[in-house]
């Protein structure tokens, strides 16, 4: 037992940690589908920009004032891609709006290769998160150990938010009926860009954890973390926070799993993902934690 | 009554100017094959019309699914590379496959078609037909792949179907990765030396442009025929309103089956000739971004349009492929005067290119076509209502 | 707004169409190199190599008249359905021989581009087997992965003395996972055990790799992937607190892996085409054009280190310009005609070609990364 | 009425959404040849029980029978076993649940309209016609793309053109359906129904949203094309007006449950009918 433990706690807590990353980037996925019903293919990379930015910031100042500066960056730029490229398109098909967001994650992804030149950038090391620590048998960074229970802490704080206040209330009334919210006073467009703030910020505070783990930042960085969070956030049912930090969680620890089954499974790591979501969506075809869409005839 | 007589000599010259272009088109192809010389011009303009041709087909068949059938499926990429394997696989020549599978012992599939064909007819013949028949066989193939994935994510509905084709175009590349399956598929490794573009030819007649807007604009006619057939019809039905479609007895399963095999099949077809065109096959060019770029395009050219969908491929490519390239190269030379630019370095193309494509979804979000198609019927009868004002009054009506 | 659309497409295609436009002095060498992509930064360096030859040498001299050389860079994006059309501009831009590619698959993919236009092309660090078998017009300078594999195999064994090996590549890439069958098949023979492992690309995180390799007992671990994925691997492996020395293959030969190992400490091995200290009135002269210009330095990674890959870079325009005074002529089929014979004392050797237009090489080098100096220690390796 | 004249026979229809019945117990028979409504106020679960028969919902418990067959079957099973609240829970258990989809009952000759117009908005009206006829058509994919279908589809063509001509809309065949007026839109969804050749034809509030003129002209029309056709027709329909001018036979739900049931004379004066529409007070 104790063998078996010691060979496979370090599979485990790589699982929790990487659940943890993609936790933080699905729940702006997930608040953003909730009310646009969007798919905001961007939204990966708007955390590889963040990594980015957070190289040229540490390059030039401390990182007490490099790591809020990456947070407020990022919130504006959240807020910026939300006004410039999916406002505009509020009445358009959804069809279009997603294209308009794979427009802008092509944008982006273009825009730093540009600027890198395609380098791959070392990300700095933040201070006491990027020690190394030992628990039993598995050697980690402090930020594995940080990052589910700074996970956990936002869900926390955020669904207080949303059951709470104002603007929480006025979120939930806005994803369960756009029409009706307007009709009844509600400011759509601050609402919808109050989601796409604390999406990103997630997604900056997500960047720091990650690429504290991962440090090389390349254009195509935030691609695949997007796209497993993005595949947790349906797993967990698109709309619920809960849902999605559940579906990140069983994701990372489901795929490091499979990586420890010995060397023919290692290949579908990447493939097993999918396939659980598949076999999600057909056995509930809104995920976990999603509401049953009824089509009014 | 005048005006059917005038709409009806309209589609007659039409048809004969669509011909004439055909014919025109082709002589063209031919004559940049084999006669025009190779100058920096036709050198750029011969990969970049075989390109264009393809992805013309490539994007008409997604167009069928995403834009006729309203299923919004990015699983493109997967079935592309079905169809690009499926070609390759079969038609390695038996000689080569020591070199090509050299990690796999030369394979398990050990013969080619081309090649078995070309013994009983003759080489070009052999090439020919045999490339044909691979094309027809790759099509079927990822036909095959889409009726098996069809049956359980057809169930799904927009967002969840995306997501889980998606999902399966990931999984099918993986697959064909898979070192188990290496003496068929060379594992992670690419395929090459089948038959390309440049093996077809009749007696000494090249006809390596020529080949790919044959089979492109074969397939694009069927499924312009589909299209403006009963089927079509119903597939409209089931994207401008399911409950309705289904409610006048049209099977949504059904519907939805045959579109995304059918689609399934041209891609397949379409990553046939998109392996004869690259000469190479490696399962990790078919990513995601694929779909993206191929979705992009169909975008530009508007959703529910062919001829939009063909226009825009062309564009599409030859920006991205060869006009916009001096963008890259850090100066531009006018007129003979090469000038430095500072921001032109390498990706500049790209951020340009992302920024146009931009532009164009969010200001012309319905894109080059909308849902109309180029006619050449409609622009004769333009012509003739310019012509005679009485006849702009009689034919208000389209 | 269409209309200013059009216009601008119009101007785009206007210039695009100005572009080719040469005088007659002029001999135009093609490179075909990745800028942009997985393998960019590599493709960068080489590009670099070169351009500092030809700002070095940007004349020749052939049959007593001298012509200026113009280097003409098509990106082929890392990609084998871009290679085509990149490989048609070089063609189409009067290239008389051509440079490249960094990563073999797209070298393979141009390959018949180049070949049906009849224009010779120098490999310079495209190591599978395949760049030249069945290419007679594809030569190349630098060794091949039967070769480097080999190496790497009996420098575990004999040099690190190790027992068993885990293998990590990149799964779907054939550079990789050439380097590692030719690794088993020499690791087999010398009785190393080796476990071989593949990881989806993007792969981030690698700790359950490590785990694996842990599990193992690997004593040394053999990675033959890309820098970016080379950069994680090696952090991992460092902040898991693992014990084992990692290996990896000429691509790893550059600045940005050495940072890794600067900040990790940890024990890091690679194969190169050049050692350290080898032509210092190369390095000398390749560090002031770097430092000298911003965009040079930027593309190299941000500092003067120099990778092997640009001294390669280097060698093969030389090579191509003896290739050119041998033909006497700057038509490609008479280079093509010259090149078997040509032979070139360069910086990072004797280059000459052989069998399938291979170079014919007996040394390789294998590189230490000394985390404490931060310089890399070269030691020869013989190929037999 | 004998049993073979019953063209749609509902017998204990109950559709229950978690805890809420929004059709309860519902039985009715609409016979041959005769225009049957159902009415009740606003939510009473008309529409519910419209999409209960044409297999838009599968119902949680209860019987149809289209002309003597059984159609749609269901008994409460699965998570619905322990939630259910209706009755009749176990009369249909011992027979196997059926649920055809919509399209395999109208391909049984039931065809229907929609309340909120569902006309397909991309084509014109000639096509909105005929691609109704799609599914009687004798064609597979592959004749329809090569044109093998040629005799067919000139045929469907041509009754297309006739229906449209009897129904009045031939002078705007080469109009998109949604640029119609509402009237007209509402004629042409029957006419499109009438594409299908059914035998029963139902009609979700086809009044809805008309003038008294418009609404008179709907009710000749409907029984115009009942003899016509030779339909048989049931319809839901708030208009009392239209209801009581047309109808053989009515019902009336109210909370998902039967309430009264008569011929119009007899709804008219019926006490719980009255209380239903205009509110029980509350002494």
């Amino acid at each position: 037992m104790s063998a078996f433990f010691q060979a496979n706690l370090p599979y485990l807590l790589s699982g929790i940690s990487v659940g943890g990353q993609y936790a933080l980037i699905a729940i702006g996925y997930t608040m953003v589908y909730g009310i646009l019903r969007l798919i905001n293919f961007a939204h990966g990379d708007v955390f590889m920009v963040a990594g980015l930015v957070m190289v040229y910031a540490s390059a030039s100042m401390p990182m007490y004032l490099s790591i809020p500066l990456v947070i407020v960056v990022t919130v504006v730029l959240g807020f910026a891609i939300e006004r410039v490229a999916y406002k505009p398109l509020r009445s358009a098909p959804r069809m279009s709006v997603m294209i308009s967001a794979i427009g802008v994650s092509y944008l982006l992804q273009n825009c730093a290769l540009y600027f890198t030149g395609g380098l791959p950038q070392m990300y700095p090391a933040i201070p006491w998160l990027s020690n190394s620590v030992n628990i039993g048998p598995a050697t980690t960074k402090i930020v594995t150990l940080v990052t589910p229970v700074l996970v956990l802490a936002l869900v926390v704080i955020l669904e207080l938010f949303i059951q709470k206040t104002k603007i929480g209330m006025a979120m939930r009334a806005v994803s369960r009926d756009f029409e009706t919210s307007q009709l009844m006073g509600i400011k759509i467009n601050s609402v919808i860009s109050m989601t796409f703030v604390i999406g990103c910020f997630l997604a900056a505070v997500g960047s720091l954890l990650y690429f504290t783990n991962y440090p090389s930042v390349i254009p195509t960085s935030g691609a695949m973390p997007g796209l497993k969070a993005f595949v947790a956030a349906v797993f967990g049912g698109i709309g619920s926070i809960p849902g999605a930090v559940i579906g990140a969680f069983i994701i990372g620890i489901c795929e490091n799993i499979i990586k420890g089954l010995g060397s023919n499974w290692t290949v579908f790591s990447d493939a097993f993902t999918f396939v659980l979501l598949i076999i999600i969506l057909l056995v509930k075809p809104t995920g976990i934690f999603g509401e049953k869409a009824t089509d009014k005839v | 009554m005048e005006k059917t007589l005038q709409r009806d000599s309209a589609r007659k010259i039409g048809s004969v100017i669509a011909w004439c272009l055909i014919a025109a088109l082709y002589a063209f192809l031919i004559l940049l094959d084999n006669v025009l010389p190779a100058n920096g011009f036709t050198l750029m303009l011969i990969p970049v019309l075989k390109k264009g041709a393809i992805y013309s087909l490539i994007c008409v068949s997604m167009n069928l699914l995403n834009g006729f059938t309203g299923l919004f499926s990015l699983g493109q990429a997967g079935f592309l590379l079905v169809g690009a394997y499926t070609y390759a696989v079969f038609s390695v020549p038996a000689e080569q496959h020591d070199a090509v599978y050299q990690y796999f012992d030369g394979g398990a599939i050990r013969f080619s078609i081309p090649e078995t064909l070309g013994k009983l007819l003759g080489e070009n013949a052999g090439n020919f037909l045999g490339a044909v028949v691979c094309i027809i066989l790759a099509g079927l193939v990822a036909a095959a792949f889409a009726a098996l994935i069809g049956i359980p994510v057809l169930r799904l509905k927009s967002d969840y179907l995306a997501i889980a084709t998606l999902g399966f175009a990931e999984i099918i590349r993986a697959i064909f990765q898979w070192n188990s399956l290496g003496p068929i598929t060379n594992g992670s490794n690419m395929l090459r030396k089948y038959t390309n573009f440049s093996d077809i030819c009749i007696g000494s007649l090249k006809l390596s442009t020529a080949f790919p807007f044959f089979i492109s604009m074969v397939c694009i006619g069927l499924i312009v025929l589909l299209i403006n057939s009963s089927y079509g019809r119903a597939f409209k039905a089931v994207r401008d309103d399911e409950v309705a479609a289904e409610a006048m007895g049209i099977s949504l399963f059904k519907h939805k089956m045959l579109s995304f095999v059918i689609s399934s099949f041209f891609a397949g077809v379409g990553g046939a000739l998109l392996a004869m065109y690259q000469t190479t096959v490696q399962a990790n060019a078919f990513k995601s971004a694929m779909t993206y770029e191929i979705l992009l395009i169909v975008v530009i050219g508007g959703i529910g349009s062919v001829s939009g969908s063909c226009i825009a491929s062309f564009l599409y490519i030859a920006c991205n492929e060869w006009w916009l390239r001096f963008l890259d190269s850090g100066s531009v030379s006018l007129f003979g005067n090469t000038i430095a630019v500072p921001f032109f370095r390498d990706g500049f193309r790209k951020v340009v290119f992302s920024v146009l494509i931009m532009v164009i979804v969010l200001f012309f979000s319905r894109g080059i076509m909308g849902d109309k198609e180029l006619s050449f019927a409609g622009l004769v009868r333009k012509f003739q209502k310019k012509k005679s004002p009485d006849g702009a009054k009689g034919g208000a009506g389209k | 707004m269409k209309k200013l659309f059009a216009l601008v497409l119009a101007v785009a295609m206007v210039l695009a169409l100005a572009a080719p436009a040469f005088a007659d002095d002029t001999i135009t060498i093609g490179v075909f190199e990745p800028l942009t992509g997985d393998n960019g930064p590599g493709g960068k360096q080489e590009t670099l190599g070169m351009q500092y030859a030809n700002q070095e040498t940007p004349t020749v001299e052939v049959n007593g008249v001298t012509y200026n050389v113009e280097l003409v860079v098509a990106d082929n994006e890392s990609s084998n359905d871009k290679a085509v059309s990149a490989a048609t501009e070089l063609v189409a831009k009067g290239a008389s021989i051509v440079l490249g590619s960094y990563g073999s698959s797209v070298s393979i993919a141009g390959a018949d581009t180049f070949g049906e236009a009849g224009v010779p092309v120098i490999g310079v660090t495209c190591t599978n087997p395949q760049v030249t078998e069945g290419n007679d017009h594809y030569f190349r300078i630098c060794f091949t992965d039967p070769g480097q594999g080999a190496i790497h195999a009996q420098f575990a064994k004999n040099t690190l003395g190790a027992s068993k090996v885990y293998c990590l590549g990149q799964l779907g890439n054939d550079y990789d996972q050439g380097l590692l069958n030719y690794f088993q098949a020499t690791a087999d023979e010398l009785g190393l055990k080796v476990l071989k492992e593949d990881f989806p690309e993007g792969t981030s995180d690698f700790t359950a790799y490590l785990t694996n390799a842990k599990n193992f007992g690997a004593e040394v671990i053999f990675a033959p992937c890309s820098i970016p994925y080379g950069q994680l691997i090696i952090q991992q492996a460092a902040s898991q607190g693992m014990d084992v020395v990692i290996t990896g293959p000429d691509t790893w030969d550059s600045n940005m892996i050495m940072d890794s190992v600067v900040a990790t400490g940890m024990d890091v091995y690679c194969t190169t085409f050049y050692g350290e200290g080898g032509a210092p009135e190369f390095e000398e002269g390749f560090k002031a054009y770097l430092n000298g210009d911003e965009t040079a330095l930027a593309n190299n990674g941000g500092n003067d280190m120099i990778a092997a890959v640009s001294v390669m870079g280097y060698d093969a325009y030389y090579v191509a310009l003896e290739a050119i005074k041998a033909a006497g002529s700057a038509d490609p089929a008479a280079i093509l005609k010259a090149l078997p014979d040509v032979t070139y004392e360069g910086a990072t050797g004797g280059i000459a070609f052989g069998e399938n237009g291979d170079a014919v090489r007996s040394t390789a080098f294998i590189k230490h990364a000394n985390a404490e100096t931060g310089a890399w220690e070269a030691e020869l390796t013989d190929l037999g | 009425m004998s049993k073979t004249d019953i063209v749609l026979h509902v017998e204990h229809v109950t559709m229950q959404f978690g805890g809420v019945m929004a059709v309860n117990d519902l039985s009715l028979d609409v016979p041959e040849g005769k225009i049957i409504a159902l009415i009740g106020p606003n939510g009473a679960g008309k529409t519910t029980a419209f999409n209960c028969i044409t297999g838009v919902y599968e119902p949680t418990n209860g019987l149809v029978e289209f002309c003597g067959l059984p159609m749609v079957r269901n008994y409460p099973h699965g998570k619905m076993k322990k939630q259910y609240q209706g009755s009749n829970a176990d009369k249909y258990a011992h027979d196997p649940a059926i649920a055809p989809s919509p399209d395999k009952i109208t391909e049984l000759g039931i065809a229907r309209t929609f309340q909120n117009i569902r006309l397909w908005k991309s084509m014109t009206v000639f096509e909105n016609v005929l691609t109704a006829k799609h599914m009687r058509a004798d064609q597979n994919v592959f004749s329809a793309t090569f044109r093998a279908n040629a005799k067919e589809e000139k045929r469907m063509r041509e009754e297309t053109e006739a229906l449209l001509a009897e129904q009045g809309l031939l002078q705007y065949k080469d109009e998109l359906a949604t640029s119609l007026p509402y009237g007209l839109q509402r004629r042409l969804e029957i006419a499109r129904a009438l594409a299908t050749s059914p035998k029963l034809l139902l009609l979700d509030e086809p009044a809805a949203g008309m003038n008294p003129q418009e609404t008179a002209e709907l009710a000749a029309f409907i029984q115009q094309i009942r003899d016509e056709y030779s339909l048989t027709v049931f319809l839901i329909e708030h208009h009392m007006d239209l209801v009581m001018r047309i109808s053989d036979y009515i019902y009336v739900i109210d909370f998902g449950s039967e309430i009264a049931q008569g011929v119009p004379q007899e709804i008219q004066n019926n006490q719980h009918v009255i209380d239903a529409y205009l509110g029980v007070s509350e002494e």
